[in-house]
């Protein structure tokens, strides 16, 4: 037959630590990659950094001192050495806007992303697994057709839209939810920090009454970025299941009686849950990018509204930051993701003959 | 089926959770009044957390005064009264520096509006002016920085040396209309006492010391926070105040854009109310949302639909007061050949549907501009000058006239400015009608400013304001040949000759007939596409008193109280 | 002189630890004209062995000798792409899906040899006849094609550029029984027309023995045996040759009783035993199997074996 | 009496009005191995997933009864209950058909957890009981390993012990060693026939390969397009085979024949015997669906014409 | 065959029976839309929107003509989807975008697909280090969710309509390359492959003539979807401000402009065409998922 492929060596630890180590400088690598590529993208904006910086009305011998402060006189190549020396030192530069460093402006609005995106992911979760195994194991039906139904719309729907028509109906007209504001009331102190999730704080320092008006500012930009992700893990979730559902070891299953229910979880979700691994992550990463709408619509003092008022006010250092920081977020996540799939996945973990 | 009974679990779970989230939404409208009570609950342990910038916090005796919500439609986004970049920084600045002048405020419509005249401010004893125009300025020996140190003759004058020597800076152009060219004007008498000597006389002196630039700063904190780079300790006080005016910096979450702002002890003046928690709310929406929901007090920029709309809720106060603002569409004739053509030019001005911008943009919370010397401004003359209004056939006429085929020209406007926006899409409308195809280039903030610095734009949107209502400032930037700021290019000498004879004028009759030759000029070259003058505009709370507008039209903290 | 002549080629696949031997020395002739069968069992190699004659795998050692000229020479020259083709195991997935059978046929033609548009049609014509199924089908996609069909138009694009060799990839195994008897008389019966040589790989001893002249078996990386076909089947030398044919299911109920059962299975060709492959699994194994590896060697004239219990079991028979 | 009794068994895809198995009848009795052979498309692994209640989606059952000992299991509802325990099956590419993610040990445990109420713990001991049994030398290393880690025939074994687990009393063998190596196959047909022997379930044996068919069944059915052509004993059925396809078939394993002849694929929406369109037989009458001619004792043949070339009549 | 029995009757035909054959004529049945009822949800919205985007401009009005008079009218017979604050014809602009919307996010999919596919063929049929270095920056563009990257392209270049096609192309190549890329994979495996190498064809020629239009499955089915979000990214980016520019009739632009009037109550401006994305890229997405596309990244 074929070429000898297998090579069913029984390594678990040494597969496992080669894969991470492999994993980890293809990492490395995309994360210079990332830096290059955004600080040439960045580079090649129309405006000279310098009169940004000055601001209007600057004087030409304040953009020259400016541009001298900042080395924007310097070749552009002598300008990336510095900026990756800074990078590797997490110096991402200092903002044109507040001439405040950006790497601290960014984590000061990370936990507000992050919050939104693990509550988001959650709700998403919570409704898109559940929904796709049922949709699954009762293809055809209307359950099904309701839920790709439900898969088709969510994953067709613009964010701002939902998010209007949310704002709109909830917090407008019905008032059950507060307007697209902030994370708090104005006025309003947040909790003592600890992780940074108001929610979380608020109840860890006993200020309940904080934690729950958290909730509510969370509620309608969680439902407006839960119900998009929750279709496409919906999609994902009901394609797997149906897949693992229709493979040879399902059908194993049924042929030495394992029960139905068991054989639904056990072989069914276990095995399609491993590349619903990686439609999470994706889905997880989209967040952390792509809530820029959400946070802009709902005022979201997160990374992503911080972008928005970086590119409205052509503030490109901060901008070429939060791209930045946005990339390696999302090569670690790749990283726990890839981990996570490994761990969950023997062919991977104990190395040998899985080919995908 | 068997699989009914064996899905249920899961169908079961899935309910619920749906379930779970419809209560979860419901479950709000039980308790709408939860939010303030929040509020009131965990709002103070926060504001009475020590500072070391503010260490008397709790010595102000105003325990019936609660802090004031103020919302702004910018970043607050450097603290330093040289470098202030936006409208937010300005107005938290001007809390933090107490410049040495005020004006003289006068009560109409419940506001307090500020004349041109100008009385010392709580920091000083006494201030005259000598014929030469030397200025003498003696402190108030109460007057203290909020660290409790006295502010001394020598922080001001460090300050006014600072202001002319900082690279970046840029009050250095302020400075030759009260004719300071030098660090040398300014002059310690003694602890209490120094002097500014100008080169001649000005009458603009005093008015431009009632801005925050010109607000005491410690020289001996400026001095231990500054560096070899930075010799003026800008890093420092961009983040950081010991204050000299009516407030004091409590805490800056600059994620969430707020700012907390506490009265500031050492401030020899009165301050109305228990603090101020500044709050950027960049959509002028949910300002509007806010104010009605009472959740803030005072909702700075919003735009005039929204307030034509607010103006009739009673639980909100609108103020609005005539403003010398000028708005207007620059023509650069050098960039755009087809421009060069003062008839295409006049034709356009008659074709601007303006009284569709007053009405469908501005809804009615603007005057007629004219031209750069609008209508609230001292030695408006419009009709005399023969100003523009919409006319297509004349439109028309001119563009035939000139001889110009139909065209395409570029608009641009800043993406921020939505009112500039709306009037594009108008403007757009009228010149198709007389052949002119006008695209609109939507441009962020600094790009556009670097542009229009760099006279890259044919037509652009521009709105000035002059601190201090002269209408011979005003056109000294905007019209003057060559000006930095003349972004239309526009070059006339004998307006030149106009305003370099007008600043300096003080007989009132001379500079009126200075004014109405300075508007016939403006209307025959039409440079510009005079839009309108916008008004001063604020709206509160109706439980809020003590609305102030300055020269700076900027808010004013320290008169606002609650009740 | 044989057409093809294979000296101990090796073949490795993967580098450093992860190396896997494919072929671990292996000598074989094709004549002019004459069928191979190679036999073996999956991972043995034989599909290896087919790819690098054919050249589309490169060996890691040894010679490969077609036509007298050593075949990585050849490999380049213009001409050589027609002289040896193949014909591959899966009818389904050999031929292009969007390619109608006539496009697939006149390919070789126009890219290897050319000629005028209608002396191509006529050849293509030609071949189709050869292979059982006329010009008609010349306008059919593969899917609508039966598998035997299918397999037929894999044969005619690999007889198109009248190849001197044909390397026959398990050509019958996907196929039913019925259509595999027809495929072999027609193998047969190009043979008789072209005087093609092949060498047909296969899993299946009962198709072999149907079609070729010499038998060669593969065991891990490695010939085992190789004889006239009714001289391996009716004494295998060789004692693995002797298990896989006592393993063919047969319709004679006596055979059965003859069977013997190989213990455990082909070991991992990554980790093959010092000595000879087969030792693990041998009732004849003794200390020199382990310590030492067998080479082929003439058992009769033309049937020769690897195997050290092989000149004994003769002496003593 | 018949352990399974399929009667008039058909089966089609939903929405299409042709049938993919037509009034198939067979019967395994306790103890036996009955061979069902056929080509590709026959519908012999249809049928075995008939029997065992695993129709594929789409497609379903339209008429006919399946009898396990007179429990009818042609009845959507009661099928699921009861088939586990009784009936196992054994798939064609063993590797697939074991679960990648869980150990093999495991996976044998579990059957007998559910099948005979045994405790984890019982069950995991019981499990290597049941790999040593099917012949895996180091059945503690495989009953740890997952299905990746092991060989085909390896992975064959542990099938069957799971199969075997049930203790079913019919297990259903769909081409167990098709992809396996010849010398394998011979390990594995040892095996299946000495555990049919020990536990004396009766096995239906589905494969292409008559000669696979001659080794381990006593019975054989051939099926071709959906359709039963000719069932007998072995013996009867290679010395002796009635209809013309079974001919065709035994003639193509081992005679030169005239590869001019070009094949045909099946073609289910034929009105009479599916065979009509390749054979070389065919006249009028087999435009109609021939049923089972009984012509000797267990033999019988689908064919209006008997091999003199005679009509048959019943 | 064997003497004893006679051949095969010579007027034998086999019948068969009435009625469709397998199933190419059942497709066309009815029983087709019961079993893909989203197809045909999706193909009749697709056609409805085409349509609409063809003939619609020439029946409605000017999307840019303004009216002073005549602001905020909420939908009415003479305005279906009522004005906005220029009294300009909310349906004539949402028509008038239907077609800016779909012309560009079709552009970008068939943008994106030419170029990635052929990336993806290069990097999948040559392997080792060419593919290497590919997926290296392929990694990299993924590292920037699609939205992210278009958006930093777009502000980086002047945003001119173009430069939103291209970035946003951009941000969708990655996609298809790996998904050519994985397919050239399994296509390569095949047998054909190695038979097209023998019948004489250069590695160029079976890359492109052999493997690549059989990989292109999955990837026309991703267009479909990308199409959908394509049109979704330059909304959103509209939304935002960032690329496209009001007054241009396009729906994201109208949403954006649109959103202020939410809180006056002048919910038509921007429900209207905020809709029309929605049911633009639904259509898409039905048609895509019924081929079994997934979500892209």
């Amino acid at each position: 037959m074929a070429a000898p492929k297998r090579a069913a060596t029984l390594l678990s630890k040494v597969g496992m630590r080669r894969y991470l180590a492999k994993r980890f400088a293809i990492s490395l690598l995309t994360v210079f990659g990332i830096v290059v590529v955004v600080f040439f993208i960045v580079r090649v904006v129309p405006g000279d950094a310098a009169s940004l910086r000055a601001g209007p009305y600057a004087t030409e011998e304040r953009i020259q001192y400016i541009a001298d402060q900042y080395g924007l006189n310097d070749p552009i190549s002598e300008q990336f050495v510095d900026y990756m020396s800074g990078f590797v030192r997490g110096d991402l530069g200092v903002s044109i806007r507040t001439n405040q460093p950006v790497l601290g402006e960014l984590l000061d609005r990370l936990p507000a992303s992050l919050e939104l995106a693990l509550y988001s992911v959650l709700l998403a979760v919570l409704i898109g697994v559940p929904l796709g195994i049922v949709a699954a194991a009762r293809q055809g039906s209307w359950l099904d057709n309701s839920a790709r139904f439900f898969a088709v719309i969510g994953s067709s729907m613009a964010l701002f839209w939902l998010g209007l028509l949310l704002i709109f109906f909830f917090a407008f007209g019905l008032g059950w939810f507060p307007g697209p504001v902030d994370r708090l009331a104005v006025g309003t102190a947040p909790p003592p920090t600890v992780t940074g999730f108001y929610t979380i704080d608020g109840v860890l320092s006993g200020q309940f009454a904080v934690a729950w008006e958290a909730v509510r500012y969370l509620a309608l930009p969680v439902f407006t970025l839960g119900f998009v992700l929750a279709a496409s893990i919906l999609k994902m979730v009901r394609v797997a299941m149906i897949e693992a559902l229709d493979s040879d070891y399902i059908r194993t299953a049924k042929a030495v009686g394992v029960p139905r229910m068991r054989m639904l979880l056990v072989d069914g979700t276990r095995n399609a849950l491993i590349p619903v691994i990686t439609t999470i992550g994706i889905v997880l990463g989209f967040m952390l990018g792509g809530n820029i709408i959400v946070e802009f619509l709902f005022s979201w003092p997160g990374v992503g509204r911080y972008a928005f008022d970086a590119i409205s006010t052509s503030d490109l250092e901060s901008l070429q930051g939060f791209v930045i920081l946005v990339g390696i977020l999302y090569v670690i996540l790749n990283i726990v993701i890839d981990v996570a799939y490994a761990l969950a996945d023997p062919r991977i973990r104990l190395g040998g003959s899985a080919s995908t | 089926m068997t699989g009914n009974r064996l899905f249920r679990p899961l169908l079961i779970a899935s309910v619920l959770l749906a379930l779970a989230l419809v209560a979860a939404a419901c479950g709000e409208d039980a308790e709408p009044a939860d939010t303030t009570q929040a509020t009131d609950t965990t709002a103070p342990p926060a504001t009475d957390a020590p500072d070391p910038d503010a260490p008397a916090t709790t010595e102000v005796p105003a325990p019936t005064s609660e802090k004031i919500i103020v919302s702004l439609s910018t970043d607050i986004n450097i603290l330093e009264q040289h470098l202030f970049r936006s409208t937010g920084s300005y107005a938290v600045t001007r809390a933090l520096y107490q410049p040495f002048l005020d004006q003289v405020y006068v009560d109409e419509g419940g506001a307090r509006l500020g004349t041109s005249e100008v009385v010392p401010s709580p920091l000083l004893d006494s201030y005259e002016v000598a014929d030469d125009g030397t200025a003498t300025f003696t402190l108030n020996p109460d007057a203290k920085f909020a660290s409790g140190d006295s502010i001394t003759a020598a922080d001001a004058v460090y300050m006014l040396r600072r202001s002319i020597e900082a690279p970046g800076s840029y009050i250095p152009l302020l400075l030759p209309f009260i004719a300071i060219d030098s660090p040398d004007a300014f002059t310690v008498v003694d602890e209490l006492t120094f002097t500014i000597t100008p080169n001649q006389p000005t009458a603009l002196f005093g008015r431009f010391m009632t801005f925050q630039v010109f607000g005491p700063l410690q020289e001996s904190l400026a001095n231990e926070q500054a560096t070899e780079e930075d010799p003026f300790a800008f890093d420092y006080f961009t983040t950081n105040a010991n204050a000299s005016g009516p407030y004091t910096l409590t805490s800056w979450d600059q994620a969430r854009g707020e700012v907390i702002l506490d009265p500031n002890p050492g401030w020899p003046g009165q301050v109305a109310n228990g603090g101020i928690i500044v709050r950027n709310i960049p959509d002028a929406e949910q300002r509007a949302l806010l104010l009605q929901n009472g959740d803030i007090d005072v909702a700075v920029g919003l735009p005039p639909r929204l307030v034509s709309e607010l103006a009739d809720d009673p639980n909100i106060n609108v103020y609005t007061a005539p403003s010398t603002r000028v708005n207007y569409i620059g023509m650069n004739a050098t960039t755009d050949p087809n421009l060069s053509n003062k008839l295409v030019r006049q034709a356009i001005s008659y074709a601007v549907p303006y009284q569709a911008l007053l009405d469908n943009v501005m809804f009615g919370f603007a005057s007629t501009a004219g031209t750069l010397i609008t209508s609230p401004m001292e030695t408006y003359q419009g009709d005399a000058a023969g100003i523009y209004t919409t006319d297509l056939a004349k439109a028309q006429a001119l563009m035939d006239e000139s001889g110009v085929a139909p065209f395409e020209v570029e608009l641009a406007v800043q993406n921020a400015r939505s009112q500039d926006q709306e009037a594009a899409v108008f403007i757009q409308d009228a010149l198709r009608e007389i052949g002119i195809t006008v695209n609109i280039n939507v441009l962020p903030q600094g790009e556009y400013s670097e542009k229009l610095n760099g006279r890259e734009f044919a037509m652009f949107f521009t709105e000035w304001f002059s601190w201090g209502d002269d209408p011979f400032y005003q056109m000294t930037f905007l019209a003057k040949c060559g000006a930095f700021t003349n972004f239309a290019d526009g070059c006339n000498e004998r307006l030149d000759e106009i305003i370099a004879e007008g600043t300096f004028e003080t007989d009132q009759q001379r500079r009126n007939e200075l004014g109405l030759e300075a508007q016939q000029l403006m209307v025959e070259d039409a440079n510009r596409i005079y839009l309108w003058s916008e008004d001063w505009i604020l709206a509160t709370g109706a439980n809020i008193t003590g609305v102030t507008k300055d020269f700076t039209e900027v808010p004013r903290f320290e008169n606002l109280s609650k009740n | 002189m044989s057409l093809l002549e294979i000296r101990g080629l090796h073949k490795v696949f993967g580098h450093g630890s992860k190396a896997v031997p494919a072929l671990r020395g292996v000598d074989l002739e094709v004549h002019r004209g004459e069928t191979v069968g190679l036999v073996g069992e999956s991972g043995c190699g034989k599909t290896t062995l087919g790819r690098i004659v054919v050249g589309l795998q490169a060996p890691t050692a040894g010679d490969v000798i077609f036509d007298g000229q050593r075949l990585e020479d050849l490999v380049g020259s213009k001409g050589f792409r027609s002289r040896i083709q193949m014909v591959f195991q899966h009818p389904d997935s050999s031929l292009n899906p969007r390619f109608r059978a006539g496009t697939t046929v006149r390919e070789p033609l126009q890219l290897m040899k050319g000629g005028s548009r209608s002396d191509i049609e006529k050849e293509v014509d030609e071949v189709l006849t050869l292979v059982g199924l006329g010009p008609a089908y010349k306008s059919r996609l593969p899917r609508e094609l039966s598998g035997g069909q299918q397999q037929r138009i894999a044969m005619a694009r690999a007889l198109m550029s009248e190849p001197e060799l044909v390397v026959l990839d398990e050509p019958t195994s996907s196929l039913d029984q019925s259509v595999r008897g027809r495929i072999i008389s027609l193998l047969r019966e190009i043979q008789s027309a072209r005087n093609v040589a092949y060498l047909f790989i296969s899993h299946d001893l009962s198709t072999v023995r149907r079609i070729a002249d010499r038998v060669a078996v593969m065991y891990l990386g490695r010939v085992v045996e190789v004889a006239e076909t009714e001289e391996v089947f009716e004494s295998p030398q060789h004692p693995y040759t002797k298990a896989l044919l006592s393993a063919v299911p047969s319709f004679d109920p006596n055979q059965r009783t003859r069977r013997i059962i190989l213990k455990g299975e082909t070991p991992n060709p990554a980790d093959v035993p010092a000595g000879c492959a087969f030792q693990d699994r041998c009732s004849l194994v003794h200390g020199r199997c382990r310590e030492e590896m067998p080479k082929l060697e003439t058992f009769t004239s033309g049937h020769d074996v690897e195997c050290f219990a092989v000149p004994t079991l003769a002496a003593s028979g | 009496m018949s352990l399974l009794e399929v009667q008039g068994l058909s089966v089609g895809v939903a929405g299409s009005p042709h049938l993919l198995l037509r009034d198939v009848n067979f019967d395994v009795k306790a103890g036996e191995v009955l061979g069902i052979v056929g080509e590709s498309g026959s519908g012999k692994t249809m049928a075995a997933l008939a029997v065992i209640g695993l129709l594929p989606n789409g497609i379903e059952l339209r008429g006919g009864s399946i009898k396990l000992e007179n429990l009818e299991l042609a009845d959507a509802d009661r099928a699921s209950e009861r088939v586990t325990a009784d009936i196992s099956m054994i798939f064609q590419q063993p590797r697939s058909a074991l679960n990648p993610t869980m150990r093999a040990g495991r996976q044998v445990a579990r059957v007998l957890e559910t099948n005979q109420d045994l405790g984890k713990k019982d069950a995991k001991a019981h499990s290597i009981e049941m790999l040593r049994r099917v012949g895996i030398s180091g059945a503690d290393r495989v009953a740890r390993a997952y299905p990746h880690q092991l060989s085909g025939g390896m992975c064959q074994r542990v099938m069957i012990a799971m199969a075997m687990a049930c203790r079913p009393r019919l297990l259903i063998a769909d081409e167990p060693t098709t992809a396996l190596d010849v010398t394998i196959q011979a390990q594995i047909f040892d095996l299946i026939r000495s555990l049919v022997a020990e536990i004396g379930c009766g096995v239906l044996f589905i494969t292409h390969d008559l000669a696979a068919v001659a080794e381990m069944c006593g019975r054989v059915v051939v099926m071709y397009g959906g359709q039963i052509m000719e069932t007998a004993g072995i013996t009867d059925l290679l010395d002796d085979p009635e209809h013309p396809y079974t001919r065709y078939l035994l003639e193509a394993t081992d005679k030169e024949v005239d590869h001019r002849v070009i094949d045909v694929g099946v073609n289910f929406a034929l009105k009479g015997c599916r065979f009509s369109h390749r054979c070389p037989h065919a006249y009028h009458a087999c435009n109609e669906f021939p049923p089972l001619f009984a012509i000797g004792d267990g033999h019988a043949s689908a064919c209006f014409l008997n091999k003199e070339g005679r009509v048959v009549t019943s | 065959m064997t003497e004893t029995v006679p051949d095969r009757s010579p007027e034998f035909v086999p019948e068969e029976f009435e009625g469709p054959d397998r199933q190419s004529r059942t497709k066309m049945s009815l029983g087709f839309v019961r079993r893909k009822p989203l197809l045909v949800v999706g193909v009749s919205l697709l056609v409805l929107l085409v349509g609409l985007a063809i003939v619609g401009p020439f029946l409605v009005g000017d999307p840019l003509s303004t009216d002073p008079a005549n602001t905020f009218q909420a939908p009415s017979a003479a305005h279906w989807f009522g004005t906005d604050r220029f009294g300009r014809d909310v349906f004539a602009r949402s028509v008038h975008a239907a077609r800016l919307d779909l012309t560009i996010g079709i552009t970008i999919s068939l943008l994106a697909l030419t170029v990635g596919s052929f990336i993806g063929v290069i990097a999948g049929y040559f392997g080792g280090s060419t593919d290497e270095v590919i997926m290296r920056l392929t990694d990299v563009v993924l590292a920037f969710p699609g939205f992210v990257l278009a958006l930093i392209i777009v502000a980086a270049l002047e945003e001119t309509m173009v430069n939103v096609i291209l970035a946003v192309s951009v941000a969708f190549v990655p996609y298809f390359i790996r998904l050519t890329r994985a397919q050239v994979l399994k296509e390569r495996e095949l047998e054909y492959v190695d038979g097209a190498r023998l019948a004489g064809n250069s590695s160029m020629r079976v890359a492109f003539r052999h493997v690549l239009p059989n990989s292109l499955g999955p990837s026309v089915v991703g267009a479909t979807l990308v199409t959908g979000y394509a049109v979704l990214t330059v909304a959103g980016l509209a939304f935002l401000s960032v690329g496209i520019q009001p007054p241009t009739p396009e729906w994201g632009v109208m949403v954006g402009e649109g959103a202020k009037d939410i809180i006056t109550g002048e919910w038509w401006t921007s429900m209207f065409p905020g809709g029309m994305i929605v049911l633009a890229v639904m259509a898409f997405h039905f048609i895509g998922d019924e081929f079994g596309g997934e979500a892209a990244s």
